[in-house]
């Protein structure tokens, strides 16, 4: 008998494509298993999730696929569903607070930021200057990715750190962030980034600069447009997040759960490792977050 | 600074001063609006303020009732030097002022306005009951039928002033200070108002009464006195002035009180036919109900009616701000009802509003932008305004209406009272009309007092075809 | 149009009647029509329950929104309600976790209503700020509130370190427990924070209506000039407004912060546009001196009840964008066609 | 005290003199500082490059800033100019990306001019439907735009589907190469985006200080009622004023879409902030009728400048918040206290 009930699907922005793809992929998988499903977002607003699961509660689901806003603020969020006696799959970020969600599903940022470091560390041959740009303070990922990044770097004493900057995971801030990074430093041969967004947005800076090719510019996220710009060699990789996959996994994990009891996974969290794409496996890019095998 | 030293300001026999000024000069930059004034007010008799627009009245009235500082002199109550923190200091001791310029929030009622800032306080708050009562009583005495809860936005203009009247009685001070209270009302309701001042200065209340309706003050001042320029050229109890006496001080020996001259009426200029206009506020009947009506060319009609006959609506839908729902107009045998407001200035056609702070001035701009804003046209060459022709026309229009002013680049606001009033209708005849919608010249002629009125209408009927539509008084 | 529909709600605000309550159009007929649609596409919507918990959705923009209204009929604007909003949960949840006295090397912690107390005082010394800024160095209300929106968006930001606290609920042995009750309890079924809605809004409306601070506002709102000249302290009055938008902002704070049991640096953030849109669907005029507490509340309601309808009826995110801009005009321009109607009847 | 300084340069607005610009005090002053203080912190700050970019990032805010100045010089305010730049870069990339004509199955690919002209026109399209909504339906300013700001980034987010249009260049063999030139090349050294800026910037003062269209604006702003009595068409030049205030949001679309080679949904979040602030700290004032180019020019540059400097002298981005709030009111606050102590001397 196929599964019925409403599963509620909540992701942070879906104006970018990789929360789009997270809620398009949970959607598709809850559809296929016989389940009506509905999409919302809470744009990193604590206040706004908290609504958003005041209405899940309100249509009756029968589990929600959360993409928590906050690691602290969206507790409370979260545990109201439970007291709901809502099932509760959290993907992509993590709370801080086990045992109230029934899985945490988030891909393993620290060993993508690792990855994606140790390429970038290659390309650039272990030396020369280099600016940073970090994303929204208040998104854990933020840190994660960022301290990642140094405890790669610090390894290799030429490789100078000269200045880094908050783009909140935005392009147009990372563009006119790195023009302004690049009068302070005309240097640098170097840029990390904390997702593609601002990497996109330091590469159109550095284009317009006429700097591209001197500057080796690493995202992360693996988004469509960042795949784009690894194939046309303007970026030198990006680390994809394998959102595509434990988006679907969740459905299938809260699925389990409403049919059994449990949702089939030893742990509560599970990390999801990422992937490097470079101008070497670009071409396994079949869809949006997907990587062929 | 001396002009004043040798007009005498206090007499024996004559009853006690309560409020004086001395010497008392005001200036605003490089305009010296009060040049050492002396001015006294004596209890139970009416002081009258007489002088051109922009003498220096109202500056005068704002000094003595605290709303602002002189630069120099001295302000003595009951014989003692005082300095007023504020309008409400001076409140307090008993001083209320009506002021030229209405100051109202129109957004209150009539009862909040008259009370705003002199709380009647109950156990619950404000007692409103008490305010309510008091303004009835306040409108009865009045003789005036407006309901206390009314906003005072949906007042016309004369009831307006009532209410600013109202609340200046209502502070029951022992000095009144009214800067012309009577410029919008009718003429029976400044025969009201003359009983009430007349009770008052029974009951010994000092009053200065400003008004450019000089036979009118005459019938209930106890003392004149003159400003020109700032400074003070004449000062007579009643039984020694005449009007002629008056004319001749304010506006200096070289005077002419003129008539208008004797203008043959032409042919039909403006014709209404069977004009019939909607409320403006959406209720269910006319204002205008087919109203038909014909001025000749040099001729001047006058449309008289009770307060709310329809007057002002019947002269906006002839000008273009209101619409018709039937009838015609007609302007010199063209059929005008569907132009807008900017074609019909442009075949001829000019208003003069009423109320110059809401219907005619642009107060962020200077006296010259106000000036030449109804004729733009005539200055624009291609896409630009010309600055010359501009700046040629504002030169022209201030002299023709004689506006009192440093230049065209000055603010609107530093005007006096008047001199807003003369800028609105050189604004109007900076478009060589032909014919004119004059709407209540009552309160404009607070500006263009009898010998300027004098002066400035023969040359109106001089150009061709006036109509002027004033109120009855 | 709307002016005069407006000045009538104003000069009977004394009185009541259901033909009145109708005819004051726009945000009235707006939230009728958003509950029947609503209640049509979803069974859910509907329910004493949903109400309740959309209401207390709304408390949160309404007790902004009140502040804001205050504001408004002062002729000004609060761009900073959001953020002091932030600021003040960010404080409430410093002193749950305890203030640390150095010098007496000992950490202070306030029992509950202490930690409320002063929260609230901080978000007035905050919009007593605005309100000196303002009123006593012409600085105009746009740019004195939206520099205060960032230096208290920046302070809250340098406070946390970016982050959120998220234990808010204290220690019994510490005897500041409770602070989650106002936003998990209920008296009579209610949820407390639409109680502190309603009773803010009652005391806002008892105070425009029957004080005289109530007169001074409108009346400085009006006509600042002749306000002054009658006597009304203008100045006073507008720093007044600006403390108790700061303080109502504290509140709306501390009522979201025990709602999600944390308090982030980042809350509130654009709070301040849906707070000045309830104000204006309501009726009041950006120019001030006109508007009522019973319209702002309305619009607040409209705003509150139409996006969790959207929601509730699982209409796309994109979708939810442009239906809460177009009823949002709609409400509004409702208002303007029913009045020309209704007035050339009467 | 600012209402004076205002007033006044607005009458002598013909004359010039270093004198007259010393005192325009405000923006001109805090412009002076800002360049001070971080040319002092940093060798890089003080350079013709540096400059050039920086002028390149105003040029997005300042052409937002003129369209906003046109408006709020009206009495009004256009909270879409974000909305519409996003929906109208995004309307550029979809038509780079080739029109397809299902009908005809045909896909048209437009030409750089054209795209241009089209997307200019659709920005004049939704501005004009602001204007339409405040002059006939009499829809509060702020609502109307409101709304449509909701409105027109939902079609934006339906129209990408939320993605971002990434290539932008078009291809030789269809003829629409060239879009990049506008954010990428250089006329005499000088960033084209910055030139589109001046040229604005020209065109608007020009326009405001010699057409009767500018004294038709002042007049409307400044008292609606008199202005339409003296034969001023005022709803003509509502509609258009939001018209240009939406063909000039489309305008910095374009500069953007350009200089990013990319065109988003999410763009200009929030800008309409900025290009107020830029606005009023130019001296504008939000009740209509004053407010110069030269003033809001100045205001953006101020805003510009600041925040490139702080991220160029490193502070921590809390900070930047801190410090961009702390300055917007000390330019202004500058203003007062330097206008008070000029005015007594006079
Ligand atoms: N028949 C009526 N019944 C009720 N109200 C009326 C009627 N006629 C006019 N009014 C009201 O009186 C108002 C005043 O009309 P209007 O301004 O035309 O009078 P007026 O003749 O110009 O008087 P005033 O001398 O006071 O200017 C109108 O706007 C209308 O609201
Ligand atoms: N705020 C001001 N700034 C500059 N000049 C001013 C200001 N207020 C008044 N004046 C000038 O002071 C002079 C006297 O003005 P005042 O208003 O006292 O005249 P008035 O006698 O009342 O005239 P009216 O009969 O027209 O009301 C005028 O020349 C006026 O331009
Ligand atoms: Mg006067
Ligand atoms: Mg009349």
């Amino acid at each position: 008998a196929s599964a019925e009930g409403l599963i509620s699907i909540i992701v942070n922005d879906p104006a970018n494509p990789y929360w789009f793809t997270e809620g398009e992929v949970a959607k598709a998988t809850a559809e296929s298993l016989g389940y009506t499903a509905n999409v919302s977002a809470h744009n990193g607003d604590t206040n706004v999730e908290s609504r958003l699961i005041d209405t899940a509660i309100i249509n009756n689901s029968v589990a929600i696929i959360l993409d928590p806003a906050n690691a602290d603020g969206s507790i409370g969020a979260v545990k109201k569903a439970v007291d709901a006696g809502i099932p509760v799959f959290l993907v992509n970020a993590e709370i801080n607070q086990e045992g109230l969600a029934k899985a945490q599903l988030v891909s393993n940022n620290a060993q993508g930021a690792a990855l994606g470091a140790e390429k970038w560390v290659e390309i650039m041959g272990g030396t020369g200057t280099y600016v940073e740009l970090f994303g929204n303070p208040a998104d854990n990922n933020a840190a994660t990715r960022s301290n990642g990044y140094e405890t790669v770097i610090s390894q290799y004493p030429d490789l100078v750190k000269v200045g880094q900057e908050v783009a909140n995971w935005d392009r147009t801030q990372g563009y006119q962030k790195m023009q302004s990074l690049l009068q302070a430093n005309p240097d640098i041969t170097g840029v990390i980034s904390g997702n593609d967004e601002m990497a996109l947005g330091a590469i159109a800076a550095l284009k317009e600069a006429g700097r591209l090719d001197q500057v080796v510019v690493g995202g992360f996220d693996g988004s469509p447009d960042a795949v784009e710009a690894v194939r046309n060699g303007e970026m030198a990789y990006t680390v994809l997040q394998p959102v595509a996959v434990f988006a679907a996994e969740a459905v299938r994990q809260a699925d389990n759960f409403i049919r059994t009891g449990s949702t089939g996974a030893a742990t509560e969290k599970q990390l999801f490792d990422c992937v490097l794409i470079t101008p070497e496996n670009v071409d396994k890019y079949i869809a949006p977050f997907t990587l062929s095998e | 600074m001396t002009g004043s030293s040798d007009i005498p300001f206090s007499s024996p026999g004559m009853r006690e001063v309560v409020l004086a000024a001395r010497n008392v000069a005001k200036s605003y930059g490089a305009v010296h609006a009060l040049k050492g004034v002396n001015f006294d007010i004596r209890r139970g008799q009416v002081t009258t303020l007489f002088g051109e627009n922009g003498a220096g009245k109202s500056t005068l009235m704002k000094i003595l009732s605290g709303v602002i500082q002189p630069s120099s002199g001295e302000i003595i109550l009951d014989g003692e030097s005082v300095i007023f923190q504020s309008a409400t200091d001076a409140r307090n001791r008993g001083i209320s002022i009506i002021h030229q310029e209405l100051s109202l929030a129109p957004n209150l009622s009539v009862r909040d306005n008259i009370f705003m800032g002199r709380e009647i306080k109950g156990p619950m708050g404000v007692d409103f009951a008490a305010e309510e009562q008091l303004t009835r009583k306040l409108m009865e005495e009045l003789e005036e039928d407006i309901d206390p809860l009314t906003p005072v936005e949906d007042l016309r203009l004369g009831q307006q002033q009532i209410v600013e009247i109202a609340r200046a009685l209502s502070v029951e001070s022992r000095i009144l200070i009214m800067d012309e209270p009577t410029s919008a009302l009718s003429a029976t309701e400044v025969e009201v108002l003359f009983k009430v001042i007349r009770d008052l200065t029974a009951k010994g209340v000092a009053i200065v009464y400003i008004s450019h309706h000089l036979e009118e003050a005459l019938q209930i001042t106890d003392h004149a006195v003159v400003l020109r320029d700032g400074m003070m050229t004449a000062y007579a109890p009643r039984s020694e002035i005449d009007l002629n006496w008056i004319v001749r001080n304010m506006v200096g020996d070289n005077y002419d009180l003129g008539n208008p001259p004797e203008v043959q009426p032409g042919p039909v200029a403006l014709s209404v036919r069977n004009l019939t206009v909607p409320d403006p506020k959406g209720a269910d009947y006319n204002v205008v109900d087919r109203l038909s009506l014909d001025v000749r060319a040099g001729e001047i009609v006058c449309i008289y009616g009770l307060m709310g006959a329809g007057r002002t609506e019947l002269l906006e839908t002839v000008a273009g701000r209101l619409r018709q729902d039937s009838g015609e107009v007609v302007l010199e045998g063209h059929e005008i009802s569907h132009l807008s407001i900017a074609e019909r200035i442009a075949r001829g056609l000019a208003l003069v509003p009423e109320d110059r702070q809401r219907d005619g001035l642009v107060q962020t701009m200077s006296v010259g932008q106000n000036l030449s804003l109804a004729s733009i046209a005539s200055f624009t060459r291609g896409l630009f305004t010309d600055r010359k022709a501009e700046a040629a026309l504002i030169d022209r229009m201030i002299r023709e209406v004689t506006v009192k002013t440093d230049g065209g680049g000055a603010m609107i606001g530093s005007l006096s009272g008047g001199n807003q009033q003369k800028v609105v209708i050189g604004k109007m005849l900076a478009t060589a009309p032909r014919s004119y919608c004059w709407t209540n010249p009552a309160a404009a002629s607070t500006s263009a007092p009898r010998p300027k009125c004098s002066a400035c209408w023969p040359k109106v009927p001089g150009r061709g075809w006036p109509w002027s539509i004033p109120h009855p008084r | 149009m709307s002016e005069t529909s407006i000045s009538q709600n104003y000069i009977k605000r004394g009185e009541f009647s259901l033909v009145r309550l109708l005819l004051e159009g726009r945000a009235f007929f707006a939230l009728i029509s958003i509950v029947a649609v609503f209640s049509y596409l979803s069974p859910n919507y509907f329910t004493v329950s949903n109400f309740l918990i959309m209401a207390s959705h709304v408390a949160i923009y309404g007790i902004l929104a009140i502040g804001m209204l205050l504001v408004i009929l002062n002729g000004g604007i609060d761009l900073s309600v959001g953020s002091v909003l932030a600021l003040c949960g960010v404080m409430a949840g410093a002193m749950m976790q305890g203030i640390e006295l150095q010098a007496l090397g000992v950490i202070l912690y306030l029992p509950v209503w202490a930690v409320v107390v002063v929260t609230i005082a901080i978000g007035g010394l905050v919009g007593a700020v605005n309100g000196v800024l303002i009123a006593w160095f012409k600085v105009p209300a746009f740019v004195a509130t939206l520099g205060v929106m960032y230096v208290a968006r920046g302070i809250a930001l340098l406070q946390t370190n970016g982050l959120t606290y998220n234990n808010l609920s204290g220690k019994p042995e510490l005897g500041n427990t409770g602070f989650e009750w106002i936003g998990f309890n209920r008296l009579a079924g209610i949820p407390i924070s639409v109680l502190v809605l309603f009773a803010v809004a009652l005391l806002a409306g008892l105070m425009l209506s029957r004080s005289s601070f109530g007169r001074w506002l409108y009346a400085s709102g009006g006509n600042e000039r002749a306000a002054e000249l009658s006597g009304v302290p203008v100045k006073r009055v507008k720093i007044t407004v600006y403390t108790l938008s700061g303080m109502l902002a504290a509140v709306a704070g501390l009522v979201l912060a025990s709602q999600l049991t944390s308090a982030g640096p980042t809350a509130g953030t654009t709070y301040e546009l849906t707070a000045i849109a309830a104000v204006v669907i309501g009726g009041a005029a950006l120019t001030g001196g006109r508007g009522t507490v019973r319209g702002t509340m309305l619009g607040a309601f409209v705003i509150g009840f139409l996006s969790d309808g959207l929601v509730i009826i699982g209409v796309s995110s994109y979708w939810q964008t442009v239906f809460t801009g177009a009823v949002i005009v709609l409400a509004v321009l409702m208002n303007s066609i029913q009045y020309s109607k209704v007035a050339r009847k009467t």
